[in-house]
């Protein structure tokens, strides 16, 4: 039972969802609707999961006087404050002026962007780093970078201004971007996709089953 | 002042939908032309009652100025009536940008037409071609694999060095990070990382390495639990298993890139994989992990990500791969043989694609045509 | 914004800065600040949006009133959201360890209608369309004129067509990359790198503007230093 | 001197030196700007170092990647002092977008769908500017919508902007009029497929709450079908890719997007397919954009910066490889990693 019936889950609802994109008429044109709401839903449900799972993990932290348990206790107070204020707050807890409000503006806000931005610092170490010619694979990958990078801003223009007209680096990154790149680019969406339908049957079929807890 | 009607309205059944759409078609008004008279053109329906229409209410309004013919499609429809449409062309007169009159001149009567619900896209016929042959492939080189015949399958780099990274971390007495992206299990990508998962485990397992998960999706949380516990049971250590080696930290994107970089420079395991769905965290997460000098093993099928896996991790498995990773590690004859089934259907869009163009070079294009995919 | 929410989030954000330079205190505290708002901003958000608007506002859904009070539209409740709750709520059994086990269906429907539905999302926009869209004339230059195409628009055409079918080769599994096979797939390699070059250099760009808005915060919201 | 006593000092320090800007900032303090002469010798120091960085790596010394770090906020951080700038080119792709919209009749109804998020609004902020602009300015009649939470927040912002502006201002646009803000839906690509039905199923109030069919311009809005141009600006998933395999390929629509450099090059791919007529990437098609429209936004006064950090981020590519020759080919540089 344990095994069984979550293979069988598996595949008579993929098999069901492959159907729907065939078959324009009621009820198999609502599905796809259908299980964006129910996967919503679950999210929803799976997320008090986690989170008992982050305060329990910080919790325990605390608790045993761990190393660093400090930082564990100021987890859990923001987590509970914004939660409480969230939750308080009703429906309309986005809407400005709310404290929920404030806390997105004021503390998330500069934390998400701050660290979405140091990835600037990285991808200027990793360029210094690992973008060496150091066999002929590694190097086309450095001169499409190198030409794409000067030739997307300003300062190409300006070195390449000399040349015709087409013919600058500019329109030499265009080229690169367009033509080679959307080439490779292709290549790779064409594996995915074959990719991604071989491993929907191997689930379908229930050959590849580790996500249901099964193995042979 | 009133411009001249449009001609030629018709109304049909719109193909290939759920029912509750026409589609209606007209011809521009002979004033429809540059700087002319008409400015939109007004879309009106009735209810067909004992074969005449009923009153006639506007629909919709679009504007002028295409060059040969108008496409409308009313998907405010009932299948159980029929209507009979008709369209307006319209003159606004503007003063001082408010309209100070309109001017309507309406087109003949067309229809009864009932919308009608299809039981097949036939616009999708190409797709579902497709979707039969490379599932016939895959199952009949799974079934040949079962039957005991051997499938070979390339080397692929980082798959080989699973074995290696995972022996270091034992050597080092050192952690190992397994890091499953940001999808949640409504994704491929991330079930593709959770198979992968498994076979990884099992490795840790057998060498008795501590496999540290921090996941950033709850749903993702628990099926990780599912597989990590059944690999460790599977190499007879059910024992080491502890539920919080996977554990949660936050569905936001860049809390997790700080939490698990704060975890990757104080822990500094040895070895790190990150596989699954990876977007702007990818290169924090692979340049910090590359700071700490540990051996990085990554795979998504992002095509955005690829590069700064390739420039901060030792090995990194390029889109498809990541698909067959999971085959690959388990050596599953039955697994392998989808590999190959997808394999076989490649070669075909290969072939495909070169036959196609000679046909195009030659002005046939009705090949091409059959890999054309009908919209809604 | 007021100075506590500005020196507020100007601490905050050199917070994380901070940590480019070490593991440090300060970065610490941003990292536990982080982690707790933004799991509790999701906790929220979902129970919100995903929860109440969908599930419990679709179940029990209010009828639509006019200014006078007087009913527009009645309430039709959408008995179809039951599945999706049954399927949380299976989902939420795991916190009883002895009937866990059967947040295993939930899963396995959710793992089998994404495999449905990716399968042929997939095949049709990865596979097909881009099929279609690599079989090109190669020398006209709009369909069925013949030969008539500039040298440049040929070569585009080639280049593609060329870069397409090497790239794929290299996805080939089962066959040794050796002889003639194995330098097609070289070639392909060769392109994958070129794509690889051309979407990191891309990729800087925006990286630094990232990183350019924050500055901007710092020197211009908060010390008021540039224009 | 222990750890924390650093530390606690480190943190003193900023602390003050913020201070003291921030209390000038307050008492009405202007901002700084180079003047030539300075903006000269800077980039002239900024040079210099570079060729100091060179020497070193060429003598075997791999700089640490703190040095980096430090060189990297400075170069980003003193364009913005400077009061230079700069000429730029327009790509084919940016003018098709532009082209596409003035294609439209007025009146035409354009969906614009914010998929982001703050982080990425340095990049795409611009764009939502000056696209709303443009529809605002052609008299085409603007719906909006997000796939993401903050999307339609963003979206206010840009109107906010957007509206103050004379000429903008001058037409007296209302809203649920002209304009509509329908707000988030969660669902991802789903609530595309949704839309392809009906609006109002996805959308049945706007952002406000209003209802759906109290609003004006919805009137005749069933779904794609009564939708002239869509326009989608997108940092990641939900986003351009969704668009284009829902909205365009199932249902036909004509689309462009505006996509930050990290999406954009995955676009070309659909750009080449004619699956999008239009696209806008980065920093860089936020500045050309501002140039078609002829509007004076962030976009055009960020990209100095961008420009400078392009060239350090080249020439630390270009170090790393001199270097790498100069010894050899094989010097600790040999990509091997380096401990930080």
């Amino acid at each position: 039972m344990r095994r069984e019936v979550p293979l069988i889950i598996t595949g008579i609802v993929g098999l069901g969802f492959v159907v729907q994109y065939f078959i324009p008429h009621f009820p198999f044109s609502k599905m796809n609707d259908w299980f964006t709401d129910w996967f919503s839903i679950v999210q929803a449900c799976a997320i008090v999961l986690g989170a008992l799972n982050l305060l329990k993990v910080s919790l325990e932290k605390v608790a045993a006087q761990k190393k660093d348990w400090g930082y564990a206790a100021v987890i859990i107070a923001s987590f509970l404050l914004i939660t409480i204020v969230g939750l308080v707050e009703g429906e309309g807890f986005r809407t400005p002026g709310t404290t929920f409000d404030w806390l997105y503006v004021n503390v998330y806000i500069p934390l998400s962007a701050t660290m979405f931005s140091i990835l600037a610092f990285f991808v200027a170490s990793a360029s210094y780093r690992a973008f060496r010619a150091r066999n002929l694979e590694a190097t086309l990958l450095l001169i499409a970078a190198f030409f794409v990078m000067i030739g997307r801003v300003p300062v190409g223009e300006m070195i390449s201004g000399f040349m015709p007209e087409g013919w600058r680096l500019g329109n030499l990154a265009s080229w690169i971007m367009n033509v080679p790149q959307a080439a490779g680019q292709r290549a790779i969406m064409i594996g995915i996709g074959l990719g991604i339908v071989a491993t929907s049957l191997r689930i379908i079929l229930g050959i590849e089953r580790a996500h249901i807890g099964g193995g042979e | 002042m009133t411009p001249l009607p449009p001609f030629g309205v018709t109304v049909a059944d719109k193909p290939n939908d759920a029912g509750g759409a026409v589609t209606i078609r007209w011809r521009p008004s002979p004033d429809d032309v540059e700087n002319g008279k008409v400015t939109f053109y007004r879309i009106y329906r009735a209810v067909e009652k004992d074969g005449q229409p009923g009153q006639f209410v506007q629909i919709d309004q679009r504007p002028a100025g295409a060059d040969t013919a108008y496409v409308l499609h009313d998907g405010n429809a009932d299948d159980e009536l029929s209507y009979f449409y008709r369209v307006a062309a319209l003159k606004l007169v503007k003063k001082d940008g408010l309209v100070v009159g309109e001017y309507l001149a309406q087109s003949d009567i067309a229809g009864p037409v009932s919308p009608v619900a299809q039981w097949f896209h036939m616009g999708r016929l190409s797709a579902f071609i497709g979707v039969a042959f490379l599932s016939f492939f895959i199952l009949f080189f799974i079934s040949r694999a079962k039957s005991g015949r051997t499938l070979f399958i390339r080397k692929i780099g980082g798959l080989e060095a699973v074995d290696e990274a995972v022996g270091r971390a034992t050597e080092m007495g050192k952690s190992i990070y397994y890091i499953s992206g940001l999808g949640d299990m409504d994704n491929m990508q991330t079930i593709a990382a959770i198979t992968i998962l498994g076979r990884v485990a099992e490795v840790a397992a057998k060498y008795d390495t501590y496999l540290d998960v921090p996941v950033c999706r709850s749903m993702v949380m628990v099926t990780a639990r599912e597989i990590v516990k059944l690999a460790y049971s599977k190499v007879g250590r059910p024992d080491a298993y502890k539920d919080d080696q996977v554990h949660y930290l936050t569905d936001d994107q860049f809390g997790y890139a700080a939490a698990v970089d704060g975890m990757v420079v104080r822990e500094k395991p040895a070895t790190i994989f990150f596989m699954g769905q990876f977007f702007a965290e990818s290169l924090i997460l692979a340049e910090t992990g590359n700071s700490i000098g540990a051996i990085q093993i990554a795979g998504t099928a992002m095509p955005a990500q690829l590069p700064f896996f390739v420039a901060a991790c030792d090995y990194t498995l390029i889109g498809e791969e990541l698909f067959a990773a999971s085959a690959y590690l388990s050596k599953e004859p039955k697994l392998l043989g989808s590999i190959k089934g997808a394999d076989i259907g490649k070669a075909v869009f290969l072939i495909a694609i070169i036959v196609g163009v000679v046909f195009e070079v030659f002005g046939i294009w009705q090949f091409s045509n059959l890999f054309s995919v009908g919209s809604n | 914004m007021d100075h506590f929410s500005l020196w507020l989030a100007a601490f905050l954000t050199l917070g994380i800065v901070s940590f480019l330079y070490k593991d440090n205190a300060w970065y610490k505290i941003s990292e536990a600040i982080f982690v707790g708002i933004s799991a509790g901003y999701w906790v929220v958000s979902l129970f919100w949006d995903n929860f109440y608007a969908k599930f419990w506002k679709g179940v029990f859904p209010e009828d639509q009133l006019n200014e006078a009070g007087e009913v527009i539209q009645a309430a039709q409740p959408d008995y179809w959201l039951f599945i999706g709750g049954a399927l949380g709520l299976l989902m939420l059994l795991r916190l009883v360890p002895k009937i866990g086990w059967m947040s295993r269906w939930s899963l396995a429907f959710i793992v089998g209608a994404t495999s449905g539905l990716w399968l042929m999302n997939y095949l049709s926009s990865n596979v097909l369309v881009q099929i279609q869209g690599t079989i090109v004339p190669l020398f006209s230059s709009a369909f069925g004129t013949g030969f008539d195409a500039t040298w440049e628009t040929a070569v585009q055409n080639i280049v593609i067509l060329v870069g397409t079918f090497t790239g794929l080769v290299y996805f080939y599994f089962s066959k040794e990359h050796k002889g003639a096979f194995g330098r097609t797939a070289r070639v392909g390699i060769f392109f994958l790198m070129i794509t690889f070059g051309a979407s990191f250099g891309y990729t800087v760009m925006s990286r630094m503007s990232l990183l350019i808005g924050r500055i901007d915060f710092l020197l211009h919201d908060w010390l008021g230093m540039i224009e | 001197m222990s750890t924390r006593a650093k530390e606690i000092i480190a943190i003193a320090s900023i602390t003050v030196f913020a201070l003291i800007f921030y209390i000038r900032k307050v008492t009405g303090g202007l901002p700084f700007e180079f003047p030539m002469a300075v903006t000269y010798g800077v980039i002239g120091l900024l040079a210099l170092s570079l060729l100091w960085i060179l020497i070193l790596t060429i003598q075997g010394k791999l700089i640490e990647r703190r040095v980096v770090f430090v060189y990297v906020a400075f170069a980003v951080g003193l364009p913005l002092f400077m009061p230079i700038s700069q000429k730029m080119t327009i790509s084919p792709e940016v003018q098709q977008l532009y082209d596409a919209v003035l294609e439209q009749k007025p009146g035409s109804r354009v969906l614009i769908s914010f998929d982001y998020d703050p982080p990425s609004a340095p990049e795409l902020q611009p764009m939502a500017e000056s696209f709303i602009r443009l529809c605002f300015e052609r008299d085409l009649q603007v719906i909006i919508m997000g796939l993401w939470p903050q999307g339609p927040q963003q979206a206010n912002l840009a109107l906010q902007k957007v509206l103050e502006e004379e000429a903008i201002a001058a037409k007296n646009l209302q809203y649920g009029v002209d304009y509509v803000n329908l707000g988030f839906q969660s669902g991802n690509e789903f609530v595309i497929q949704g839309m392809g039905d009906s609006f109002k199923k996805k959308f049945p109030t706007d952002y406000q709450g209003r209802p759906y069919d109290d609003i004006p311009m919805l009137s005749n809005v069933k779904n794609f079908y009564n939708i002239d141009y869509c326009f989608n600006l997108s940092s990641g998933f939900p986003g351009s890719v969704e668009w284009v395999q829902v909205a365009v390929d199932r249902y036909g629509q004509d689309m462009g997007a505006g996509n930050t450099a990290v999406q954009a090059p995955t676009m070309y791919a659909y750009l080449n397919a004619n699956q999008l007529n239009g696209l806008l990437g980065g920093m860089n098609g936020a500045a050309e954009f501002e140039i078609l429209c002829d509007y004076e936004g962030k976009g055009r006064k960020y990209m100095v910066s961008q420009s400078f950090s392009h060239v350090v981020v080249i020439a630390f590519v270009l170090i790393g490889n001199v270097a790498f020759f100069m010894s050899g080919r094989k010097s600790a540089l040999n990509g091997e990693k380096e401990q930080a």
